[in-house]
């Protein structure tokens, strides 16, 4: 099993990540030779994906070395892999989700969301568990446990479309898509995910790396933790900058041309940081759990981040 | 007064692109009540012509008058049985019966009637609810002909329906035809390579000649029923028609 | 079965079941990769015990049995009319050929722009991937029939719908059987890749759900499920079905 | 074909097209939803262009081909055995049937956990979905073989390997041959919907572009694509073979 | 001396968890250089007993000797030609006759030489590359016995190879097989439901009863070859085995 990938050598690094808003520390540090200033001779490997399991698929399989991806199925995945298989390396984004509803809907409370359709991009997703929980919070049931509420777990692209042609009563989406619905289509942004937290911050994007590969190659992970640092940095200093070249990379990558109010409303909406926000990643596993999404017997998030400073895994908190 | 009446049929068929000339001109007469058989060379369209009388095919040229009138199509006054009896196997005995009344629309109860009149005559009652492959040929070919009968044809055509029995079965099947023939008084045509089934059956025999066919000869027998396939007195008649046979089935085995 | 044969059986499966817990504690492959078969019972086991499993087959079954039904009156009625009028036969016939050739999935994405992530999406891709195998057999079978059946019918009367209700159905359906049977694999396949790619209730949807949870436990006993439907449906719908048409129909 | 016959076709393909394009005209659907035959051909017409329709149907023919083969090689193994030790029949046969019916694209999910996003990953689930076919056939092919062949060839001498080489593959070739047929059906199912659900280059990733762009004359281009190709690969190969040998076999 | 011996062989076989004997004790014994045929009710176990001495199947109880020594199981020094000739329809011609010399590694120089010299001896040279299906009945059969030969067996075993063919064809062969016997001085054991045919062949016919089967009688044919079927000198042993015959074969309609 999962044979057939290279083992990543010395070499080269392999990373990936999504062609959201909210992944803009990668997408704007390989854009503008920030990562490939720090690495050096280290080739660098990119793949673009549509969901969190798709990173952690990657990283089980070994065909990735380090990934962007969000709390939820990064506690996931790591609950899942039993013998601390990842790890978290850094923050790069908080907030940045949005839950929209139709021009003309009539949702006002969670009461309201009774018999609806609510599109969240794929189960286990970030914005999916906070959807769900959400749901249960306020005693509504999806329809696959028997209760009345139809959830969608489509890719971001699928959800514009169907809510373009009205399939969808809401939908509960990261950046850039949130915005694309409030400003092309006429949706109305109930409200901001980070409203529903305390403090009004929680983690929308995580750094982090397969375990076996940060203990083979500390000093390549240092570099990356480093080069990732800066560009958090480099764009809160360079926000009109960093739009451009998200527009750019984006049209490179679809082949579609983003409107730039859009993405620079959506900017808006996040906050860029490598602060990996700790508290909410517990909360984020307490609320998997209580979807039954780490299994039924307890968990455990004991050794979750690496210790970039000591080259060490197995640490119990973050330090940067 | 002629109860069918062939007026020189002509058939084509076509093979490989030639045009075969299969009837050549039949004419034919046939009373009210008889029973005639008509033998042939294989191959001399006994069947073709069989199928033209039951309007299932149309000739090239020529017309057959039922009761002095042109027939158009198929139609329940004439009704063939085919030499594998043609049952339905998706159907019970007593439903292959009553397939035809039920196109016809007669309500059930009176179906069930009928049948059961011709189930009886045939002795089939007992599987009245058997499927067909349940049954002997013998008994299959039974309720094909039982088949025919609810339908009370004016005309019963019959192509080879003994071809496939065993000869004990069709000793037996041979007296019963006799016998329904004398009960009902029906007009039958009947078809068989057998002449001297033929005999047995038959107040008149016709005989094919060679492709493109017509009648060589009308044979009448007169004997009193019911006859058996060893009556010595049918044996001059088989004779006859064999002397007349004899060179068709030469000409056509030349032809091959 | 003889018991020794049985004996046999009981104790491969009880072995497998044994040789994969022992691999599975032998920790060659990690769990998140190969579960034990103790982790894979009780995914089932929760599924059944929240009612998830049983709504979930329930959700797949319906539109499986939807699907189908449209499949094959559909697929009859093309079927009949191919066989019976040259023309459809020349024209229809040949794309039908060419649409069988199309894998059920590849209809999918066609479905979601047409019907959306709805129930007649996913029934959609099921008519589709079925309807065509269903066609064909029909048509070879109504091009089989005994000519003298069909005869022997209009000689007693029989013409337009009842010859084909009557007789041309009936008389064709040994064949018809063969494309029900074919149908219904090919509509299982549809049913569960399109709730794979509509990601919208249903067996697929579970399975959907294992893969991005990277749950392999949920997945394998979807696929447990998955598999004993399908040879429950095969041996004791289809299985008996053909044996009693083929012996009925005197083929066997 | 005659004359008249194909005079006859070619009017109906041009008259769907028409009609197809009419329909389009008059606006009955919007294009998003159903594109005209035009803008279906400017998309095959760009995708040749680019490359990018050669090299999709490159590497969703080679996924096909190296999955077909390795599913044909086990197949054949595993058949041959079922079919010549009883306890393999009794043990691993049962199963065969079983996951037989799993379509293969339920087999994705597990293939994406087990070999990630790779060639490995698409040709497993190609392989899954055509092996048992080969499977069942070829056991049926060499059960069914006149036990003379066998006696004849022992009596002359063979025995093992070369029994099986020589005598009992080509004897049940012809059962096989439905056994490659029907494989290479599944097969193609497994690769497109292998690439549908890993998104990962091939016809199938065509396809799946074309849904998330909602590009419809994108998705029917590569609809297109997938059926001329099964239609040609049906009718060049597994047709021709299978004629060729039951004629050589005697069988026809 | 005694090429092969038959001692006292027994065969039971499984019908529905009944056990039935087929061969009640064969003893027979053939001298090098024999054509022995074997006659006997039908189903009374000459092919199994052909099959045993192949090699094929076991025995129950006694053993077949070869030059004095027990066999223990198949060898190219007894070669089976079957009823239906067993050709391998995969194969040519050629390649059919040259299966077990491949099988034995002999190159395929040395091999074409080989088949050569049997296919002219067979007059099949023109068909060495047909495959079987393009043949007739008849020449399937010889290239079965050219199969056969180019595995230059001691003991050539052939179970009714002449049974499907028609008239014309098998008295050829029948011709052809004295000759080849003639020529090649095989030992020659063949089973035929023939007397006729027996009699023309062997120099001894060898009678089994009905089962659990014996050998009841051996008569010995002096005649000078080629015999014909219709030699009025093969009479009387025809009349004599037929006399042994048929209280045998009404044993077995009795049973039945
Ligand atoms: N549908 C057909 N198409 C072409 N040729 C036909 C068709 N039906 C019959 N024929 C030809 O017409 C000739 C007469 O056929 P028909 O079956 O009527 O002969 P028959 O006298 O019934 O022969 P038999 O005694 O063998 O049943 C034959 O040469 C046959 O090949
Ligand atoms: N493999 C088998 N399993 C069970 N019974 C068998 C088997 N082979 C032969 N028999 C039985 O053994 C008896 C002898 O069969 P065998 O074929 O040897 O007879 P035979 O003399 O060659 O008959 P025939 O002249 O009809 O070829 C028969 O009653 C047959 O049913
Ligand atoms: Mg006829
Ligand atoms: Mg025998």
């Amino acid at each position: 099993l999962s044979s057939g990938q290279p083992e990543s050598d010395k070499n080269q690094v392999r990373v990936v990540f999504f062609a959201n808003v909210n992944h803009a520390v990668p997408i704007v540090g390989l854009e503008n030779g920030e990562f490939a200033k720090e690495l050096g001779s280290t080739a660098i490997k990119t793949r673009v994906v549509d969901s969190g399991p798709e990173v952690i698929e990657a990283l089980f399989t070994k065909s990735a070395d380090l990934g962007y991806l969000g709390p939820a199925p990064f506690v996931i995945g790591y609950v899942k892999s039993k013998t601390d298989d990842i790890k978290i390396l850094s923050g790069a984004a908080s907030g940045g989700a949005s839950f929209v509803i139709q021009k003309d809907s009539t949702i006002s409370t969670a009461a309201d969301l009774d018999g609806k359709k609510i599109a969240a991009p794929f189960v286990g997703n970030t914005q999916d568990v906070s959807l769900r929980h959400y749901l249960a919070e306020h005693n509504l049931k999806p329809r696959e446990s028997g209760g009345t509420v139809t959830v969608y777990n489509i890719a971001n692209p699928e959800i514009y479309t169907i809510f373009a042609k009205g399939d969808i009563d809401a939908a509960w989406v990261p950046e850039p898509t949130a915005t694309m619905l409030v400003e092309q289509l006429g949706g109305k942004r109930l409200f901001q995910e980070e409203d529903t937290w305390p403090d009004g911050k929680f983690s929308s994007v995580l750094l982090v790396g397969r375990t076996e590969f940060l203990e083979k190659h500390p000093d390549v992970v240092a570099k990356w933790v480093a080069a990732n640092t800066n560009t958090v940095n480099w764009i809160k200093e360079n926000p009109d900058k960093t739009e451009s070249i998200f527009i750019d990379f984006y049209k490179k990558y679809t082949g579609k041309k983003l409107d730039e109010n859009i993405i620079h409303d959506a900017f808006s909406h996040i906050q860029i940081t490598s602060e990996p926000i700790q508290n909410s990643i517990s909360i984020f596993a307490e609320r998997a759990y209580g979807l039954g999404y780490l299994g039924h017997s307890g968990y455990n998030l004991d050794h979750i981040y690496y210790d970039v400073n000591n080259g060490t895994v197995g640490g119990t908190s973050w330090q940067n | 007064m002629a109860k069918l009446e062939a007026k020189n049929i002509v058939k084509y068929f076509d093979h490989d692109g030639q045009q075969l000339r299969a009837l050549g001109g039949i004419n034919l007469v046939v009373e009210e009540g008889d029973f005639i058989c008509l033998v042939g060379p294989s191959g001399c369209g006994k069947s073709t012509f069989l199928r033209i009388v039951a309007g299932l095919q149309k000739p090239e040229e020529g017309q057959i008058l039922l009761d002095n009138r042109p027939i158009v199509s198929t139609g329940p006054d004439r009704i063939l049985v085919f030499q594998e009896g043609a049952l339905f196997p998706w159907l019970k005995v007593r439903d292959n019966v009553e397939f035809g009344l039920k196109i016809a629309g007669i309500p059930e109860s009176e179906r069930h009637e009928i049948s059961k009149r011709y189930l009886d005559m045939m002795d089939l009652t007992k599987f009245a609810n058997s499927y067909t492959y349940q049954l002997s040929t013998g008994m299959r070919q039974r309720v094909a002909i039982a088949r025919a009968l609810v339908m009370d044809p004016e005309v019963l055509l019959m192509d080879e329906p003994f071809a496939a029995l065993d000869a004990q079965t069709r000793d037996t099947l041979l007296v019963e035809m006799q016998m329904i023939w004398q009960k009902t008084k029906k007009t039958i045509v009947f078809v068989t390579h057998s002449v001297s089934e033929a005999t047995v059956l038959g107040n008149k025999v016709a005989i094919f000649t060679h492709r493109p066919s017509t009648i060589k000869k009308i044979v009448n027998i007169e004997n009193k029923r019911p006859r058996l396939s060893e009556d010595d007195s049918l044996m001059k008649y088989q004779q006859e028609i064999l002397a007349e046979l004899r060179p068709e089935v030469k000409l056509k085995e030349d032809a091959e | 079965m003889k018991p020794s044969v049985l004996a046999k059986k009981i104790a491969f499966f009880v072995g497998i079941v044994l040789v994969w817990q022992a691999l599975d504690s032998a920790n060659v492959w990690p769990d998140k990769i190969f579960p034990s078969p103790l982790e894979v019972g009780e995914s089932l086991w929760y599924g059944a015990s929240n009612g998830t499993l049983f709504y979930g087959i329930g959700t797949s079954l319906w539109r499986l049995a939807i699907g189908l039904s449209i499949a094959i009156a559909g697929g009859i009625t093309l079927g009949v009319f191919m066989a019976r009028v040259e023309t459809v036969n020349q024209t229809i016939g040949s794309i039908v050929l060419g649409l069988q050739s199309i894998p059920s999935v590849a209809w999918s994405p066609l479905a979601i722009v047409w019907f959306g992530l709805t129930d007649a999406g996913v029934i959609f891709v099921t008519v589709a991937g079925a309807i065509f195998s269903v066609t064909i057999n029909t048509y070879t079978g109504v091009k089989n029939i005994n000519p003298d059946y069909i005869a022997a019918a209009q000689n007693m009367g029989a013409k337009g719908g009842q010859l084909i209700t009557k007789v041309l159905v009936p008389a064709a359906f040994p064949y018809m059987i063969s494309g029900f049977k074919q149908g219904w694999a090919f509509a299982w396949r549809g049913v569960i890749g399109a709730e794979l790619l509509f990601s919208f209730l249903g067996l697929g949807f579970l399975l959907n759900v294992g893969r991005q949870l990277s749950d392999v436990s949920q997945v394998i006993a979807m696929m447990l499920v998955i598999m004993i439907i399908g040879i429950v449906i095969d041996g004791l719908i289809f299985k008996r079905l053909e044996d009693k048409v083929m012996s009925r129909w005197g083929l066997r």
